[in-house]
């Protein structure tokens, strides 16, 4: 038991922070929006061992990281607000050829059958090679020149071009439900570990601002109301942390918990600390905060993207409730038994 | 305490109404947004047409070319206005709610005549430059200065947050015209001709993508000194003044437009499937609830706005409540558009045209709620100390 | 149109006022603990007209008052923590002979069938000679000397007496749908008055507090975070009355609107109202809002008695909902007819 | 990052399992609420029993009777003991976890010598003497005041929020030393002897009906200058030196109270028929998603203290994050038992015995918890002065 990062993550994170820097300001984040991510930072992120952290090496053994270092290392491009299609190309590269080391750029969606199907947003679609399609029960993969044209506009989020297909073609099965699962709870728990460094995000920027930032004649940060504001932003930002390093350390090693019930309380909190401390942000800079040319819009925007995959708030609170339920029904048979047993004994 | 129309009202309402049903259509769809110049020509002979027909300035006094109809009437036509789904004030709104009211109560003779039948005719489109780079929250800590050469004040400075002033007239300026006097003296209430050279308008780009609002850039603007409203050095009371304006209908209009975007979601809730047996979105409890309580909000809202404004009228001043009516309205809207967002889901997220793309920009919006005219924080200490009788902060 | 009190509604609240005002210090409040409403207080209340503002004269003429009335009394008897069966006195008066003059005292309690019939808690059945059953379709009276030995413990409000059946006997109807109906509207409205009462006395002991206890040398009301608090109990206070006299207003003359919706509004935010100012003023007046010498814990424990009767906030939200889903019904039916019309003329 | 057990814990957990399946049901029923002579002779006895079989001070060090043990073991420990519902902590909270501690660090090798051993046998019950009326959140305003006597202090004052005092031998206690020096400076720690002409106890009644804490009256007091702790006028420092020992323990057993809260308040919501057809209460999604919000928050509280565990020993500090853990714990607590009292409605009213009285008080003690310690508006403020760096208010 210790809940810490070794030094191999320690140095990691330093790696990442590090290659995030040179893309850390507000000209930067302006510079990128709409783009593909560029090739140059993209095969950095393959050098510093990002996209293929999950891939077994060519001799079938391990790979070079677990989810934890994946989180590590996902939190950190969240925090910089980092481009490209980092999720799907990380967590799929098992499965895709290429990928792990950046030839092959990948994006995906969730798949729910049995619905209407509707038009299909797709984040990073236009600048991927292959779309992987998520159903509950089999992974598909389609090439994205297959694809139709898409019908979107302005993405919501100006630092992720998303596409809209009103169909989405058949592709090639890749794996089935146990790779569907297993894709599930690395994209649950790395969306969880993205908007954790989103909420990081958004406080740094909003506390910068509130310690600079004077009003009648102070800075804005020794108001009590701002700082009430702050520290309600750094508790979300410290449970979604937390959350997600378990569930990410859950998946390493399941002897240490249930690592899908893990994943849904992390995604959740992380959810609410990225929008919570996005919108927070917004109010902290105040007029500023409105603007474009600041930074916590796009914090925002990206918090809602990454809300809307993998499962909302909503969707996860009630996979919680279901856990919880289980474990009562499990504990009164467990009890019944326990008193048939009793009874049988006594009689 | 008495919650139904007068006969006289209805009898008001249904003129109006058949009205609106006539020429809200007739006036066509707005201009797509950001069109600013045709935004411009497209409320403003809104407004001419409003005029015409004696709509125009309704809460103006009659000896100012107003209606001076009795509030409740207002309340109808917001009602009505809203329900015919009419273009909103938009250009018109300063010259209409802030700088003719204004006027009214402090102005001469002479910048009355020449200004408010201007500003009802939709002739001339006013904008704000109160708000500087470093004076927001702290208004009066503002630095623009105006120097006084002859009859004419010269001014150097930058105000923000005007809104709509790409497309303005006059300007309601709030300068310093005595840099020693302490920070709320010295400030004094100028009318500005945007159209001269020394006047620089640059729209900034906010975070729903638009540009409604501007920077203005004042180097070495001019404004005779005929167009200062009230005295010199006594800016701070005039801008004060028209808050007595104030009935308590501030955010009629905008709660109205709550129960439609409250409406509007239980539309799309109900019509979302969630399962292959006709299962929708509104048969989870937790949004209906959800929505249960933001309805009761919505409508309570519209209570006490009318509260406010009955009290207003027995008064004479602005309702107390006006500042709950703020900062709930401004917490419910991000609520209530956030929820929006939520049950639309993924679609939200490529920009396609249509009711997503709204959303998102209703959502993006509603941010400014909390922080425009005062931020919730601000308002609060206010409730606080002018209402609840609490000290000033230590 | 004119939402103000009249001259004879001010006149009514300052004289309910000046009844509630001898009771209104700390000391009477304790001294009122668990104790039946004290004969002479019950009789001023008869004179001051509150009980039996309902009940029509003995002609048939209209009664002395509308449910307006008696929700602007019940306002300041709920913030003053007015004890004693109120409530379903004042609304049953019309159906109890000797309850609107205060001989008989009445409570009362919801009944919902077709559930296992579990213990059921009545407030101040005790002390009452008359028990209202009101069940969907139709009102039963209980004498009380019928009613069977009650196994409560000390109530949860120190000032609400409540005694615990395991069964209620049979009644006599005096009562049908109708009158039901008028019983469950009249019973949410004014027990969403008393909130909003509670709510306001709430926030009076909060401010009044917050002006003179001093800690860092100022008064604590001078800390932006307490200001916040007490803002955001007036938020909630002016909500829950608004909405209150709404309902009233609705109830007296239908045409202002549709009293059982703002019924449900009303209480839905009385109720929060009353719980969150109670809440909110233990945590103003800090380890003193936590003692039972001081106010604060009656207000809490009285909103969430009110809380627990004539609905509860989940309740009026679902019937909300209920009734915002049938007001679409209708528009997409009416629009559906208009569009049929139209096309049948077309054709 | 492993959060799994080791092997030596894992054996640690199955000895201990073992022992409190024997001795807890052995050691019977608590007293009735109130009964506090009772409730010290119950926990005394616990305390000794819990020493004999090695599992006292489990965190402290082995040089002062403690077991010394990696926070692994005491966070197995903190499991099993809230799985075998063993006896809080209770009358022994003071001396174990913050008086001791305080000797420990800062105590003469004679005040250790004498107390510790006492604390560990549960032979010494302590209570604290910090707060009092007008010294609360401020706490450095105490006023309390000790003058020397020879080789002896005499006291006067008022403390207040002592909590169980009244079954108290000794009392950690601040007084003022130098009433000239300023407010953090002229403190003293000392150790009071409970039992003496000049120590008048009286129990404050709360909200929940009990009576917990204790007033405090010190009318001419005495304790000898050997029972001061650190050196005069120090002992505002040497109330700060006792958080160093904080590892981030201090909220574990109260987390996994909510967890078992929230089992319970499932349980219930399962059993609860809401209709004829079998329904129950569980069938609400509103209630399910409130539930699921909940337990995410639970959980992750549990991680977070781990993780502030694990921090606390590589660095010899607390971490900063038990200032986090504090705030979201305090509101959670109150979240979750304001759930429970709602989902189980009426029946608490009356008050009578069981699940639904047990409900109403623990809901009414969590309101305490935003408010002992620190207020959750004072750890806020903390939060952004020391960890997020903003200046101290104006």
């Amino acid at each position: 038991m210790d809940f810490r990062l070794s030094d191999e993550q320690l140095a990691l994170r330093d790696t990442v922070v590090s290659f995030c820097k040179g893309h850390s300001d507000v000209a930067a984040a302006a510079s990128r929006e709409g783009k593909p991510a560029d090739a140059a930072a993209w095969s950095e992120l393959v050098g510093i061992g990002v996209l293929g952290m999950l891939v077994p090496d060519e001799t079938g053994g391990a790979a070079p990281g677990g989810a934890a270092e994946v989180a590590i290392a996902f939190e950190e491009l969240g925090r910089y607000l980092c481009v490209g299609p980092l999720l799907w190309s990380t967590i799929a590269a098992p499965l895709v050829a290429g990928a792990g080391d950046g030839e092959v750029r990948v994006a995906g969606v969730r798949v729910e059958p049995g619905l209407p199907v509707g038009p299909v947003a797709v984040e990073h679609a236009g600048e991927s090679d292959v779309l992987i399609a998520l159903y509950p029960d089999r992974v598909e993969r389609v090439e994205t020149a297959d694809l139709p044209v898409s019908v979107a506009g302005e993405p919501f989020d100006p630092l992720t071009p998303t596409a809209v297909f009103e169909t989405l073609p058949a592709g090639t099965a890749i794996g089935g439900a146990r790779e569907a699962a297993r894709l599930r709870l690395l994209g649950t728990t790395l969306s969880a570990a993205l908007l954790t460094g989103v909420a990081q995000g958004a406080l740094d920027t909003a506390a910068g601002y509130a310690a600079g930032r004077k009003q009648f004649g102070v800075p804005i940060g020794s108001f009590q109301a701002v700082k009430h504001l702050l520290a309600d932003m750094y508790v979300r930002v410290a449970l979604a942390r937390s959350a997600t390093y378990a569930a990410a350390a859950m998946i390493d090693d399941p002897r240490a918990g249930d690592a899908v019930r893990a994943a849904s309380a992390a995604k959740l909190l992380a959810g609410e600390a990225g929008i919570g401390n996005g919108r927070t942000a917004v109010q902290v800079l105040g007029g500023m905060g409105f603007t474009w040319e600041m930074l916590p819009h796009y914090f925002l925007k990206r918090a809602w993207v990454l809300e809307q995959g993998f499962g909302s708030a909503g969707d996860h609170a009630l996979a919680l409730a279901g856990a919880l339920a289980a474990e009562a029904t499990e504990t009164t048979e467990a009890a019944n038994r326990a008193g048939r047993t009793t009874k049988a004994a006594s009689a | 305490m008495d919650l139904t129309y007068s006969e006289q009202d209805e009898r008001f309402r249904v003129e109006l109404r058949a009205w609106l049903a006539r020429e809200v259509p007739a006036h066509g769809a707005p201009p797509p947004p950001g069109d600013w110049p045709a935004r411009r020509a497209y409320d403003t002979a809104w407004q001419r047409k409003l005029y015409d027909a004696g709509y125009a300035g309704l809460h103006w006094p009659t000896a100012f070319g107003g209606r001076g109809v009795a509030v409740s009437q207002q309340l109808v036509y917001l009602e009505e206005y809203a329900a015919a789904n009419a273009p909103y004030i938009s250009v018109n709104f300063v010259g209409m709610m802030h700088a003719g009211p204004t006027l009214i109560a402090e102005g001469t003779d002479e910048q009355r005549a020449f200004h408010l039948p201007r500003i009802l005719r939709g002739e001339d489109v006013w904008c704000q430059g109160f708000s500087e780079p470093d004076a927001g929250s702290d208004l009066a800590s503002l630095r623009t200065r105006a120097v006084r050469d002859g009859d004419e004040y010269v001014i150097h400075g930058q105000k923000i947050w005007s809104t709509r002033a790409h497309v303005a007239d006059y300007c309601e300026l709030l300068v310093r015209t005595d840099p020693d006097a302490r920070k709320h003296r010295g400030i004094s209430w100028l009318i500005l001709d945007m159209h001269q050279p020394g006047v620089e308008v640059r729209p900034m780009r906010t975070i729903d993508g638009e540009s409604h609002f501007c920077e203005v850039f004042l180097d070495g603007a001019h404004a005779p000194v005929s167009n200062r409203v009230g005295e010199e050095n006594d800016g701070w009371r005039v801008t004060n003044v028209t808050l007595r304006f104030e009935r308590g209908t501030a955010f009629a209009q905008h709660i109205i437009t709550l129960r439609s975007q409250v409406r509007a979601l239980v539309e799309v809730a109900m019509t979302t499937p969630t399962g292959p047996g006709g299962q929708t979105l509104w048969d989870d409890s937790a949004l209906r609830t959800q929505v249960g309580r933001l309805s009761a909000s919505v409508d309570a809202l519209w209570r006490l706005t009318q509260m406010g404004i009955a009290e207003a009228e027995r008064t004479g001043l602005p309702a107390p409540t006006g500042s709950a009516v703020k900062l709930r309205f401004s917490e419910l809207a991000q609520e209530i558009t956030e929820l929006t967002l939520r049950i639309l889901g993924r679609p939200v997220l490529g920009g396609a045209a249509g009711r997503a793309r709204e959303a998102a920009r209703d959502y993006l919006w509603s941010l400014q709620y909390t922080i425009a005219a005062g931020t919730s924080q601000i308002q609060r200490n206010l409730v606080a100390e002018r209402i609840l009788g609490m000290p000033r902060s230590a």
